[in-house]
């Protein structure tokens, strides 16, 4: 039996596992800024009305 | 409300720079630059150690006359099976700190540490069995190291399970911190008993890492690779510590002041 | 207060607790009968799922009367600190000035007498159903006797740490099971040593160490996982 | 007696109440007032030891504190007396008879009976009685009037200025209007954290 596809499969979970690992704060990031700036949109919003 | 004046107390006991350090760190706007301007480079240093690992042990490196090509999952399964513990190690530590000196930044740090060993353990596991697949015929076998990798991501399940029930940000922070410390005196303990617990019942006389004396040709590429996933933990936790970060002082001045930088 | 008044007063403490605890389980002993009850069942359940066989039963016996010992001590201590907690006598603790150490080490005191004797204590007749060579019967008795204080123990840091979520009785599980790995091997070796007529005093050496070890560690970690639950 | 300088308190990384500083001698009562949501408990707390402020610091505290919060820590499956007992036998710090401090607080009558049968008002009559048998220096009040008639009102202002007649100091809450007729009183107006 050959082994080459079993290191094959070895080596493809691991650099899923750990692109998935890398990218998934990211796109966390994204979501994050996208929150702040509806945050200072409101803010904003909210001084814009009170003057 | 009435405020007396009181004197507060200015010579205060001198703490120890390495408190002192840490205490500079804990800054969010120092860290998050700081931080900002190390990542480029960390990633930039684990690629270039990969490429040359992988290519003098999965290229340059002969085939292993017991194990055949097999034994080239080594230098992703013994290099991971690696980070997972130190990473709990570094966890721990990170976690004390956090819990004696109640430093925020050290909470984030320790809690973003725990998805990365997680996803080193799960490498461990993934790569153990493929490995022995070829080697005894089956995918799984109660061998002592990928036993042992089991149970560790049990602990690192509860530690993110813990930290993701707590409402309260900084309250389960503090609560996984502590059980991530209470699993660290433990590991030394399961790993031990279940290395034991492996002889005791017979286990397989051949794992992973095979004999004792490796040809440098092989021993090598494993040292390059144990080393680049270093500088991996280090740039993925930086990153995933600057978005929490971001998240939790969403409300600060400095995060604004961030953001409308990015704009212009 | 001088520092011998002060012992003397923490270890009335210690006792008037240990006292209301007991008489509190006492007050509702029918619930202390449900972790016993559970063992048994769980036992029961093995022979019924892989057949008769005396020598299989008794091959798996001390895995089976300790696995399930680890369940029934789990579904148990959701019970020790959660009434305390929930109405509000855990502050009146903090406040007293005494160390919280002290008090959970007495609750767990509590705890076991309540809920890990009885488990010990039932164990000859598990023993007997599951066809354990009567050699063995001793060390599968003392193995519970020094390990279930142990479970006791560590549980009580799970129990703090998720005592502050309304269900955390299942993540209780996750965080408490990888910790008593080494209890399970330890004891069931223990008695499959004594059960092939090996030496065995090694292995209850080990779970000594291990009570030894985790009296003066664990009440401390219940106490800071419990101040952290409070906030 | 207790002493803080510019205390605070985050919750999801908001402040819960604005900076609180006080002094606070024998014989003198803090009250705390301020809107629902405002941080009374939370103070109260802060203060009890049982939470660790976020900034600011205790430049004065002592050890001999006696509390009352929402949650009066009573058993249930105990009676007024059991009770009693066991936090006399826990404290050991007590000078009165369980016997005593149950009349004072008009449960003579329902000493006997389990806790789980009483009411509201008369649950917390047997949390002040805890409170007397504690034998401490500084009460920590949360909304001791709330859930008791006016008789039971009465008895927490008679408690109280009997306590800080012999020295002791009180930090009370609350939300409502009634106010304890003593001459040390000094006012905290809390103002939430997010309103600022």
């Amino acid at each position: 039996m050959s082994h080459t596809p079993f290191i094959w499969a070895a080596y493809s979970i691991g650099t899923v596992v750990l692109l998935w690992c890398a990218l998934a704060p990211l796109i966390h990031k994204k979501a994050v800024i996208r929150d702040i700036r509806k945050l200072s949109q409101i803010e904003e919003r909210n001084r814009d009305s009170h003057s | 409300m009435n405020t007396n004046a009181t004197t507060m107390n200015k010579d205060k006991p001198r703490k120890n720079w390495l408190v002192m350090f840490i205490h500079k760190m804990g800054s969010p706007p120092w860290f998050y630059g700081f931080s900002g301007k190390l990542i480029p480079w960390l990633w930039a240093i684990f690629a270039a150690l990969t490429i040359w690992g992988l290519y003098l042990g999965l290229v340059k490196a002969p085939a292993d006359y017991q194990q055949g090509e097999s034994f080239r999952i080594m230098y992703l399964h013994v290099p991971s099976a690696w980070m997972s513990m130190l990473i709990y190690t570094s966890m721990a530590i990170m976690g004390f700190i956090a819990l004696v000196w109640r430093i925020r930044i050290m909470e984030i740090l320790a809690m973003s540490s725990a998805p990365v060993g997680a996803a080193f353990t799960i490498i461990a596991l993934a790569s153990g069995s493929l490995w022995g697949r070829p080697t005894w015929g089956t995918y799984w076998v109660w061998d002592a190291r990928l036993t042992s990798e089991l149970v560790l991501l049990f602990l690192y399940l509860g530690v993110i399970g813990l930290y993701n029930a707590i409402d309260e940000p900084r309250k389960a922070a503090r609560a996984a911190c502590l059980l991530a410390l209470v699993g660290a005196v433990n590991l030394p303990i399961i790993h031990y008993s279940v290395k034991w617990w492996n002889t005791l019942h017979q286990g397989s006389s051949i794992s992973v890492t095979g004999g004792s004396n490796i040809d440098p040709s092989m021993l090598w590429p494993l040292l390059i690779m144990a080393f680049a996933v270093k500088f991996y933990y280090g740039a993925n936790l930086l990153t995933r510590a600057r978005v929490k970060l971001l998240e939790q002082d969403k409300r600060k001045g400095w995060v604004k002041k961030i953001i409308k930088e990015r704009e212009s | 207060m001088t520092p011998e008044q002060q012992s003397g007063s923490m270890a009335s403490a210690f006792f008037a607790l240990l006292r209301r605890d007991l008489l509190l389980a006492f007050r509702r002993r029918t619930e202390m009968l449900f972790p016993i009850v559970f063992l048994l069942v769980v036992v029961s359940l093995f022979p019924l799922g892989i057949g008769p066989s005396p020598a299989l039963l008794a091959r798996i016996a001390p895995g089976v009367i300790w696995i399930a010992a680890l369940l029934a001590t789990v579904i148990s201590l959701d019970g020790l600190f959660r009434s305390d907690f929930e109405d509000g006598t855990l502050e009146q603790f903090v406040l007293s000035g005494h160390p919280l150490t002290l008090i959970s080490l007495a609750k767990i005191l509590a705890h076991w007498l309540v809920a890990g004797l009885p488990l010990v204590l039932m164990s000859p007749l598990l023993a007997v159903w599951m066809n354990l060579p009567i050699e063995s019967l001793g060390v599968m008795v003392l193995t519970l006797a020094l390990g279930t204080p142990i479970l006791s123990l560590i549980g009580s840091i799970g129990v703090g740490l998720t005592i502050s979520l309304k269900r955390g009785g299942q993540l209780l599980s996750l965080l408490v099971f990888p910790l008593y790995v080494p209890i399970l091997i330890i004891a069931t070796a223990a008695v499959m040593a004594a059960s092939d007529g090996l030496p065995y005093t090694a292995f209850l050496g080990l779970l000594v160490a291990g009570l030894i070890t985790s009296v003066t560690l664990a009440p401390f970690a219940a106490a800071a996982a419990l101040k952290i639950s409070l906030s | 007696m207790l002493s803080v300088s510019k205390i605070n308190f985050e919750r999801y990384f908001e402040p819960v109440f604005e900076p609180v500083s006080f002094e606070l001698k024998a014989g003198q009562l803090l009250l705390v007032t301020g809107s629902n949501g405002c941080g009374k408990t939370t103070l109260i707390r802060v203060l009890a030891d049982i939470l660790y402020p976020t900034s600011g610091e205790f430049l004065r505290r002592t050890d001999s504190m006696g509390y009352v919060g929402h949650y009066l820590g009573i058993k249930d499956d105990l009676s007024v007396i059991e009770n009693l007992r066991f936090m006399r036998d826990f404290l050991g710090t007590s000078r009165r008879s369980c016997k005593d401090v149950i009349r004072q607080v008009g449960l003579g009558r329902v000493s006997e009976q389990l806790a789980r049968t009483l009411s509201a008002g008369q649950r917390k009559r047997c949390a002040l009685a805890r409170l007397l048998l504690s034998n401490t220096k500084l009460w920590l009040l949360d909304e001791p009037y709330s859930n008791l008639d006016q008789e039971g009102v009465n008895l927490v202002d008679d408690m109280l200025i009997a306590h800080l007649e012999t020295g002791g100091a009180c930090v009370l809450a609350t939300h409502g209007n009634h106010r304890p007729n003593w001459a040390g009183t000094q006012d905290c107006r809390l103002i939430s954290g997010a309103a600022a």
